[in-house]
């Protein structure tokens, strides 16, 4: 556990929202001067006026509205009594705003002069635990797709300003992926919703709850509420669960339908096929595997819960760490984790049963019986052949229990059934597999809307309340949801109503009678199950700042019990749970201070997987059409589903893939594009199951031929995320309930057209130049000519008055550096995944600005942090390899030389210092920089903050203004804090005591941060690696960074040794 | 275009005259000074209004950029430079004629200058300010670019002296301020003869107040001969030091593409080709307009040729060796710039346009069909300039755009303001032209004055018409 | 200005520049002391004529050049190096080599200030107003006139040195009476 | 004339530039010597010189963080609820006390916004309070005493020596160093010396 964070302050102990020990922050002062109003007229200028029924008539009526006074008034939080904002929620909130404007902004407006008359607003009532000036740490946690993730959130006199992984939970040890970091940003987003309504009328919230309480009463007395349902996300969450518990005994013929837009429909079929109907959890330990085969699973990605397992891959690809794991892929378009393949098997979805069964008739056991009955459903294709039998020999070879298949989720149940049969038969159940009790109890995915959509259809339903995600977005179009709840295609629509809770108002807002703005998680308490159950206690860190209602106290009302807040109802929940143990006040705080709810694993399964089960998944499964296109849908790295679409970050963030920004594609590979006559970029008509619809097309070396992969989430249209909207094309439009993740029979025709793509990198060969090294072990441990070549390039010696005329600067201890730090870096480029973590991290540690596409299409994204993904080999099947490059901090730095104000210069500790204040914007550095690091505010990119967004801004960076450069300083803010810290207290920098906000995050730790003067460090250690080279060596730069040669681990069968070497680079 | 009567009557033989032979000093006097009295013609409104158009969009152009950002250019990550930068240099190359013909054939004792000389440091002014502007211009943050000047300033920090930006600075505001001294002084006594040929008070004032109180004193003259040959002097290697200076922008880094050791000489060369093109391009109409014919030659015109026949020789040796390095030194990264990048990249049109212009151009200069025939060699000079502008495009954008890592590699286009702002300093340049042939004497009057006193007395030792044309072998000071 | 000392000069004009210098020659062999030429452009030999020293604007340009040279190292020195030392990209903090350019600079460019302010200063100028301009004749001294004046003491009879220079050639004999600088 | 003209042509630049630069290093723009009214009449005379309160005790954050800390309220409550809580001056205080809103002070100390100033680390190398902001026990409204140029940071960080004194006259106001130039001299190298002063001139010391 790095415990970079180690202050665990803030454990809550009194009982009323007022006494949350957080500053209560809102942008209240904002909201008089009618923000409200400005947000409304900003989406009404937006809104498309050809929009049905829902457009401006209905936003002008709300603007006329929302200007009177008595309506802001009205629509002041009108909580019930108890509940109402602290006494204190005023006077914080308010020197929060001016303190926004001063004091804590420190930065906000870099680079001007002197400001005059400015306010300092001291808390009336200092917080305990605050200290003005320096930084809270509280654990929480984010629910995604029913697994909770721990968090640890860094606040700054109230305002949350960096989210991290929890290093006391079990599955993040720290790290945090791109979502959850990005999810801070949601939590500022100016165009969230804010206003309670019914149909067009802003109501009270005061007005709903009696609403709710009288339909609840009405609907139990009348027939126990068979005519109400629920349509909720999976219900990971203890304390949902109860409440779930508790409507239905007072509604026991009410329904909860579980979905959300990632589901684990097929793996839990599977599951449960295997385990007589328990809901069961496959949990894996990849630390024990040696071959790993990948159907179409790629569980390197960066959802939090494949956070533990990349950490536990990563460790095995470390040669220091003992022999190196293989990892076999077989996938349609290029994953992440195809990327860290060792060998990768380019197929169509619907093959990799084919692949699967193969192995499992091969491995024999319970998997031969279930590949029999696969047999006349797939047939292996010859060329694969080779492939399976190299694969196949490699887990015979193995160490029973040694290995590990998993299957994808978006493969039907019958390939997790031959995964799981076939790692029965490996002997891997019990070793690499556990099974664990779900913790999701219910049936979840588009069964479940399916049923729900049956019952309206039938007339069977009056209320209906949604808290999942935008369902009229996320499900198959062909679900009929959106039919049923558009007043325009529904004649019976009068009979539903529509009750739905969002942080927006999205394309789901629009058909419900009752919009409820729901409460962010991090302005409320909630708690939440991990995949493998450990209970996460989320604590809010701010107070809500658009009047959003907890989901927990929304269902609630449905009880007519005495009002209570989500904290209180939590922790009556857990004291009810902690009956009998003593001191509940001690663990309560324990828990909340910790984040995680210690032995709250979930159980092992009951009995052993029963394949006899399964057989029918198999031979229930029906093949999809073979022929044409073969179409697939995925889940985007960046917005998910779509429910990040709103986040300006993730958008902004490069694919790792593709690299591509504010957009999806049709993507294809090279032969079928040429096959298709399509270039990148060009737009093709997409014609599916009767479906239509024009598509962008982008092309990616290493997709499977004749398939075309499209990435959900986009096209959004939802009213009020500014963001979001239009980018994209909507895939959804043409899925089908009944394939929702592949199938056959699609086809792409050129039409007239272009439309430009916004790519951070455009050209993907290395041009055999030595940049992102790659090689099997054994060629590093025996090199070649050729990579003896290579290898001399980039890491022999710059010898003095030879390749090198500069004399050294002494950086060891002593007058020229008197606190005796040399600050370094390292990147193992075997652990780097791409996963992009460490660009998020960087983006909200760093302020760094979003740029929008146009500025993007031009070259001037300024994220520090760039992955770079080089694709080495044949077009059409290549090899990925990743490569993180920032500033290198190079002792010999060409930007500095050239930079005329000294406004790039060396410090003591030879960190290459960027001073934005003192920075003309000659952009010399930048040219002469081999890196290209660096990056320039073309335009005011920070100029249109809201006083609620800079809320986010660390204030320990300056905001950087138009026409300064900027670039990664190694988080130089951090080193200065722990530095002072350090020596206040007389002693030196502990190395686990600071991270880069980079290397925190990353889930594989492939990036390491020390003193290099300190041999003992784990960064000196890694430059002293026989695997560490310095990018662009021969130019006598002297790197600070080091990077690792990423070596891989072939299977000599799969892979003659000659040729390899060849592709290494150098010439 | 076709040539005078004046001149067409002499054998083809013998050397064309410097002063056509039927002038004295009042009649000198009265041809140079004749437009500045006169009321500008028709011709000379138009394109002073054509100027003024375009120096509407220079306007335009920087409020807009200054308003906003360098983010209304093209510019982005990888192409930190552009057309900013590209316009720099090539303005500088183009001031350096102005200097060269005035200061080296001064030296050398060229007699042929002294009909272009004026007109071309007023050129060399001209362009070196319109060159200034985009340093300044180019900068993200221009309200504190004073900090590149070393003063003491409170923060207590100072420029950074290894910058080749710094040496810019201070080569550029040296060679502005000399080029200026140099014209001035040279206009000292033609300011006088302006006041004492002035008809009104105004007039009078008005350059009595330039002339500083000039009255052709044998005492200054005396220090003015010396004055005026030590600036010259000067001048000389300070032109050769300022595009070196400009040179060592790209190759003082580590760039494929910049990084070259060629590039100071390469760069003069490119310099003298590129201002000597300008000099053709505005002289042919400007002699016309002016009815100069008599003092600007057809002689003029075809030595100028051969400099640039000459200068485009060595350009094309620079664009050879830079691809002979590449190879001989078999680096991968020089090699991918010059027979990758540039011949076949995203710019490879633009390469081709440079070849075509800056490398056969020259050569129909062999012919002196061509270094005589007005139509042609205009046509050239400005295929040239047009050239020299592609060259800079070429080593700027297309070197920055594609080099080390290819992760990073990216595409410049460039945007309306960046146009507008090249357009602009066109019209800067035009304006600022215009009003200089209006108000001052094109032709440096004292010089061709004694000039022809010279090529009098030459003509009367001699006997001899010859000595019209030999008189370049005589001394330029006292006998 | 407020000295009302009169100055007063003869001044006669010659038709050719060799004439001039003739005279010129002439009338310094003759004793007069203190004459000077005027023309619009240098007449050859006219400094021998009038017997001039040597110029003295060499020696200031070399001492310009001089000074800015020794500023310019100094100054990048101290700058760099002794006031402020920065690690600039590992660079030596003393970096010569790199002081070049700027040092031939402001050599050039205190050479040419010492150049044009030499010439402005032995010339006395800027000089609006001279008592010479007084004369409308003499006005075709910058343009296409020969002109050489003789000081005269205020006072004095000028007919004496006014037939000297009619004998010598001139055109015309004026003589001028102004303010004394 | 001419050396009239000649002069003024050289002059005028030179006294233009000269005068820039005294301007910038005057009171005008440092923003020195300019007693600041306060929306109470709080002064440091009293507090701080009559009553010899430390300063510690309202600006109670500056051993731990980078900010000093204006007080809250409460601060000012835990006496004046006890003495003089009926004044008249006390007004906006109690008012602020209850009603719950800041007292809107004005800032003295403005650092520009890319300056990252940390109290904690200048207190515990023994540079005192006087030191940068002052005799503030003799200032009935409190002004900037340094200019607080960068310049001026840096003479201090290059040559920190003479700027320390002990730990325990840290808040002292009157506390100077010895007289005698040796013995102030070898008090400042002793005291570097017991507190590792390493002052830093890198410049992410203070620019981030």
């Amino acid at each position: 556990m790095p415990p970079m964070n180690t202050k665990r302050d803030g454990a809550p102990s009194q009982d009323t929202p007022s006494s949350f020990a957080l500053p209560v922050v809102t942008d209240r002062p904002a909201a008089r001067s009618d923000v409200v109003g400005e947000a409304l007229e900003h989406a009404a200028a937006n809104a498309s006026p050809s929009e049905p029924g829902y457009g401006q008539t209905y936003w002008r009526s709300l603007e006329e509205k929302l200007g009177t006074p008595d309506y802001l008034e009205e629509t002041r939080p009108e909580f019930p009594v108890g509940a109402d904002l602290a006494p204190t929620g005023f006077a914080r909130r308010e020197f929060m705003h001016l303190l926004g404007a001063s004091l804590a902004l420190a930065g906000a407006t870099a680079c001007s002069t002197r400001p005059v008359d400015e306010r300092i607003m001291p808390y009336t009532k200092t917080p305990p635990e605050l200290v003005p000036g320096n930084p809270l740490h509280y654990a929480s946690g984010m629910t995604l797709a029913g697994h909770t993730s721990g968090l640890l959130i860094t606040a700054r006199e109230g305002r949350p300003v960096k989210i991290e992984g929890n290093p006391d939970h079990p599955v993040n040890q720290g790290a945090a992926g791109p979502w959850e970091q990005a999810f801070l940003l949601s939590l500022y987003d100016p165009s969230r919703a804010r206003v309670l309504r019914q149909g067009k009328s802003p109501r009270a919230l005061r007005v709903l709850r009696e609403e709710l309480v009288n339909a609840a009463n009405k609907a139990a007395a009348n027939d126990g509420g068979s005519r109400v349902r629920f349509l909720s996300e999976p219900g990971n969450s203890p304390l949902t669960g109860d409440l779930r518990t508790r409507i239905l005994k007072k509604l026991p013929n009410a329904r909860f339908h579980s979905y959300t837009a990632q589901t684990h429909d097929t793996q839990d079929e599977a599951t449960r096929a295997l385990f007589g109907g328990q809901p069961v959890s496959a949990v894996y330990d990849f630390a024990q595997a040696d071959i790993v085969l990948s159907l179409d699973a790629d569980f390197l990605e960066s959802r939090p819960e494949n956070l533990g397992y990349a950490r536990q891959f990563a460790n095995r690809r470390d040669p220091n760490n003992g022999p190196l794991n293989r990892l076999y892929v077989a996938e349609a378009r290029f994953s992440i984790t195809g990327g860290m393949a060792d060998h990768r098997l380019r197929v169509k979805s619907q093959d990799v049963l084919a692949v699967a069964a193969a192995v499992a008739q091969a491995v024999g056991g319970p998997a031969a019986s279930l590949a029999g009955a696969a047999a006349n459903k797939a047939s292996l294709k010859s060329d694969h052949n080779a492939w399976v039998q190299a694969v196949v020999a490699d887990l015979r070879a193995a160490r029973p229990g040694r290995t590990l298949v998993v299957a994808g989720e978006r493969q039907p149940a019958a390939v997790h059934a031959l995964a799981h049969a076939i790692n029965a038969a490996l002997g891997n159940t019990g070793t690499t597999v556990k099974y664990v009790q779900s913790s999701i109890a219910e049936q979840e995915g588009l069964s479940q809307v399916r049923a729900l959509v049956e019952d309206i259809t039938a007339g069977r339903v009056d209320t209906l309340v949604i808290t999942s995600w935008n369902p009229v977005f996320s499900v198959p179009a062909d679900t009929g949801l959106k039919e049923l709840l558009d007043p325009a295609t529904n004649p019976n629509r009068g009979n539903l109503t529509v009750l739905y809770t969002g942080l927006y108002e999205d394309e789901t807002s629009q058909y419900a009678d009752w919009f409820v703005p729901a409460a962010h998680p991090l302005e409320t308490w909630s708690d939440g199950r991990s995949f493998d159950g450990t209970v996460a206690i989320a604590q809010p860190l701010i107070q809500p700042l658009y009047n959003g209602v907890p989901e927990s106290e929304l269902l609630a009302m449905f009880l007519d019990e005495p009002y209570r807040p989500a904290y209180q109802m939590l922790r009556d929940y857990w004291q009810g749970q902690s009956e009998g143990q003593a001191d509940f006040e001690a663990l309560w705080e324990s828990w909340v201070s910790d984040g995680a709810i210690p032995g709250t694993q979930a159980a092992p399964a009951q009995g052993a997987p029963d394949f006899g089960a399964a057989s029918a998944l198999v031979t229930g499964y029906t093949a999809p059409a073979t022929g044409e296109l073969e179409i697939n849908f995925v889940y985007d790295y960046k917005v998910f589903d779509g429910r990040f679409g709103n986040n300006s970050w993730l958008q902004e963030l490069p694919d790792p893939i593709t690299k591509m920004t504010w957009d999806n594609a049709a993507l294809l590979s090279p032969e079928t594009a040429k096959g298709l006559g399509l270039e990148p970029g060009d737009l093709a008509e997409l014609n599916y199951g009767g479906r239509k619809m024009t598509v962008p097309v982008w092309i990616t070396p290493g997709h499977a031929d004749d398939t075309v992969t499209m990435a959900l989430g986009y096209g959004r249209d939802g009213l009020h995320e500014q963001v979001a909207k239009a980018v994209g094309f909507n895939a959804n439009a043409v899925r089908t309930v009944k394939a929702p993740w592949f199938d056959g029979g699609a086809t792409l025709t050129k039409v007239r057209g272009s439309h430009k793509f916004s790519l951070t990198q455009t050209h993907w060969r290395m041009e055999n130049r030595p940049l992102a090294l790659d090689m099997p072990l054994s060629e590093l441990k025996n090199p070649s000519i050729a990579t003896q070549h290579t290898l001399h390039r980039v890491k022999s010696e710059l010898k003095f008055g030879v390749q090198d005329n500069l004399p050294a600067f002494d950086y060891n201890k002593g007058p020229s550096n008197p606190q005796g730090y040399k600050w370094g870096m390292a990147i193992d480029l075997s652990r780097c995944t791409g996963c992009s973590a460490c660009v998020i991290a960087c983006q909200a540690e760093n302020n760094i600005p979003v740029v929008g596409k146009q500025q993007v299409a031009v070259s001037r994204e300024m994220q520090w942090l760039r992955i770079d993904r080089y694709f080495e080999g044949s077009e059409s099947d290549p090899r990925m390899v990743m490569q993180p490059v920032m500033c290198v901090h190079c002792e010999k730095a060409p930007c500095e030389y050239v930079c005329p104000v000294n406004a790039t210069v060396h410090s003591d500790e030879g960190l290459n210092d960027m001073v934005y204040n003192r920075c003309v914007g000659t952009r010399y550095c930048s040219n002469n920089c081999p890196y290209k690091v660096r990056r320039f505010n073309y335009l005011h990119y920070t100029a249109d903050k809201t006083a609620t967004e800079k809320m986010l801004m660390n204030p320990d960076v300056t905001v950087r203004n138009r026409g300064v450069m900027e670039k990664c300083t190694y988080c130089v803010q951090r080193i200065e804090r722990v530095r002072i810290d350090a020596r206040v207290e007389k002693r030196v920098i502990n190395e686990k005591e600071l991270q880069t906000a980079c290397q925190q995050t990353c889930p594989t730790q492939a990036i390491t941060f020390g003193s290099l003067n300190d041999p003992q460090q784990r960064v000196t250690q890694l430059h002293e690696d026989e695997r560490a080279y310095k990018l662009l060596h021969e130019l006598g730069t002297r790197p600070r960074t080091a990077h690792l040669i990423r070596v891989r681990n072939p299977n000599p069968a799969l892979e003659p040794a000659a040729p390899a070497a060849a592709n290494q680079g150098s010439h | 275009m076709a040539e005078t009567a004046s001149t067409t009557y002499h054998d083809p033989l013998e050397p064309r005259p410097l002063v056509a032979p039927h002038h004295d000093d009042a009649t000198l006097n009265e041809t140079l000074l004749d437009h500045v009295w006169r009321k500008p013609g028709k011709g000379w409104f138009m394109l002073f209004g054509l100027s003024l158009s375009a120096l509407g969009l220079l306007v335009i152009g920087v409020t807009y950029t200054l308003a906003r950002g360098i983010g209304v250019w093209g510019n982005n990550q990888p192409v930190g430079w552009a057309f900013d930068i590209i316009n720099f240099v090539w303005w500088v190359g183009i001031g350096h004629a102005g200097t060269l013909i005035s200061a080296i054939l001064l030296l050398f004792q060229q007699k042929w200058r002294t009909s272009i000389n004026r007109f071309a440091e007023a050129m060399t002014l001209f362009a070196v300010m319109c060159a200034g502007l985009f340093p300044l211009l180019h900068t993200g943050r221009p309200w504190f670019a004073f900090w590149l000047f070393p003063y003491p300033s409170t923060l207590g920090a100072w420029p950074q002296f290894r910058s080749p930006l710094v040496w810019d600075v201070f080569a550029i505001s040296t060679y502005l301020t000399v080029s200026a001294l140099f014209w001035f002084v040279g206009l000292i006594p033609d300011l006088a003869a302006l006041r004492d040929s002035s008809k009104t008070k105004l007039q009078r004032t008005i350059y009595g107040l330039f002339a500083l109180g000039w009255r052709g004193s044998g005492r200054h003259w005396h220090n003015y001969k010396i004055a005026y040959l030590l600036l010259a002097g000067l001048s000389t290697p300070l032109v050769v030091s300022v595009h070196t200076i400009v040179s060592f922008d790209f190759a003082v880094s580590l760039l494929p593409g910049w990084h070259a050791t060629i590039f100071p000489p390469y760069f003069v060369a490119g310099a003298v080709f590129s201002g000597f093109a300008m000099v053709i391009t505005l002289i042919i109409p400007a002699r016309k307009y002016l009815g100069l014919r008599d003092v600007i030659t057809d002689r003029h015109l075809e030595n100028m040729n051969k400099v640039i026949l000459a200068t485009g020789l060595l350009v094309s040796y620079g664009y050879l060796m830079e691809h002979f390095v590449a190879w001989y030194s078999q680096n991968q990264y020089e090699l991918w710039t010059f027979y990758v990048n540039r011949a076949t990249g995203p710019y490879a049109g633009v390469y081709w346009l440079m070849i075509a212009c800056n490398v056969i151009t020259p050569n129909i200069f062999w012919f002196k069909k061509c270094r005589t025939n007005i139509a042609i060699m205009w046509v050239a000079s400005i295929a040239v300039n047009i050239g020299m502008w592609c060259e800079r495009f070429i080593i700027i954008v297309t070197s920055l755009s594609q080099d080390f890592l290819p992760s990073s590699w990216g595409i410049y286009t460039p945007t309306w303001v960046d146009w507008s702002i090249y357009i602009g300093t066109l019209g800067l340049f035009g304006t600022l032209f215009l009003l200089f042939l209006k108000f001052v004497p094109a032709v440096a009057i004292s010089e061709v004055k004694e000039l022809q006193l010279e090529l009098k007395h030459a003509a009367h030792q001699h006997g001899s018409d010859d000595a019209l044309a030999g008189a370049g072998t005589l001394t330029h000071g006292a006998h | 200005m407020e000295a009302t000392v009169l100055d007063s000069w003869v001044l006669a004009e010659f038709s050719t520049p060799d004439a001039l210098v003739t005279a010129t020659r002439q009338m310094r062999e003759k004793g007069f002391e203190g004459m000077d030429t005027y023309s619009p452009y240098p007449l050859h030999g006219g400094s021998e004529a009038l017997g001039l020293p040597p110029s003295r604007v060499p020696f200031i340009a070399l001492c310009g050049g001089l000074t800015g040279v020794a500023t310019a190292l100094a100054m990048q020195t101290w700058m760099n190096t002794i006031d402020y030392p920065l690690n600039i990209g590992g660079r030596p903090l003393l970096s010569l080599p790199a002081w070049v350019p700027i040092t031939f600079e402001l050599g050039v460019l205190f050479a040419a200030f010492g150049i044009f302010f030499g010439l402005l200063g032995l010339s006395r100028l800027p000089q609006p107003y001279h008592p010479v301009f007084e004369s409308e004749e003499f006005r075709t001294a910058s343009t296409h006139g020969y002109w050489l004046s003789v000081p005269q003491a205020t006072g004095t009879d000028a007919a004496p040195v006014m037939d000297q220079l009619k004998a010598l050639g001139a055109t015309q004999v004026t003589l001028v009476t102004g303010e004394k600088e | 004339m001419s050396r009239l003209s000649a002069a003024a042509l050289l002059a005028v630049p030179a006294i233009g530039i000269g005068g820039l630069m005294a301007y910038v290093r005057s009171p005008y723009v440092t923003g020195q010597q300019r007693p600041i009214e306060q929306p109470i009449e709080f002064d440091h005379r009293h507090h701080a010189g009559d009553e010899q309160i430390d300063c510690r005790y309202c600006h109670w954050s500056v051993e731990e963080s980078p900010s000093a800390g204006i007080p809250s309220t409460t601060v000012c409550m835990s006496c004046h609820a006890q003495v003089w809580n009926k004044s008249p001056y006390l007004n906006e205080v109690r008012k602020s006390f209850f009603s719950d809103q800041p007292i809107p002070w004005v800032r003295v100390h403005n650092l520009p916004d890319f300056v990252y100033f940390n109290h904690s680390i200048h207190v515990a190398k023994g540079v005192g309070c006087a030191t940068c902001h002052g005799r503030v026990d003799q200032m009935a409204a409190v002004e900037q005493a340094a200019p607080l140029t960068m310049a001026w940071c840096l003479d201090c960080h290059r040559n920190p020596e003479p700027h320390l004194r002990p730990a325990e006259f840290i808040t002292s106001m009157t506390w100077t160093p010895p007289e005698d130039k040796a013995k102030a001299a070898e008090l400042g190298r002793q005291l570097a010396e017991a507190y590792d002063v390493h002052s830093r001139e890198s410049c992410s010391t203070c620019h981030r």
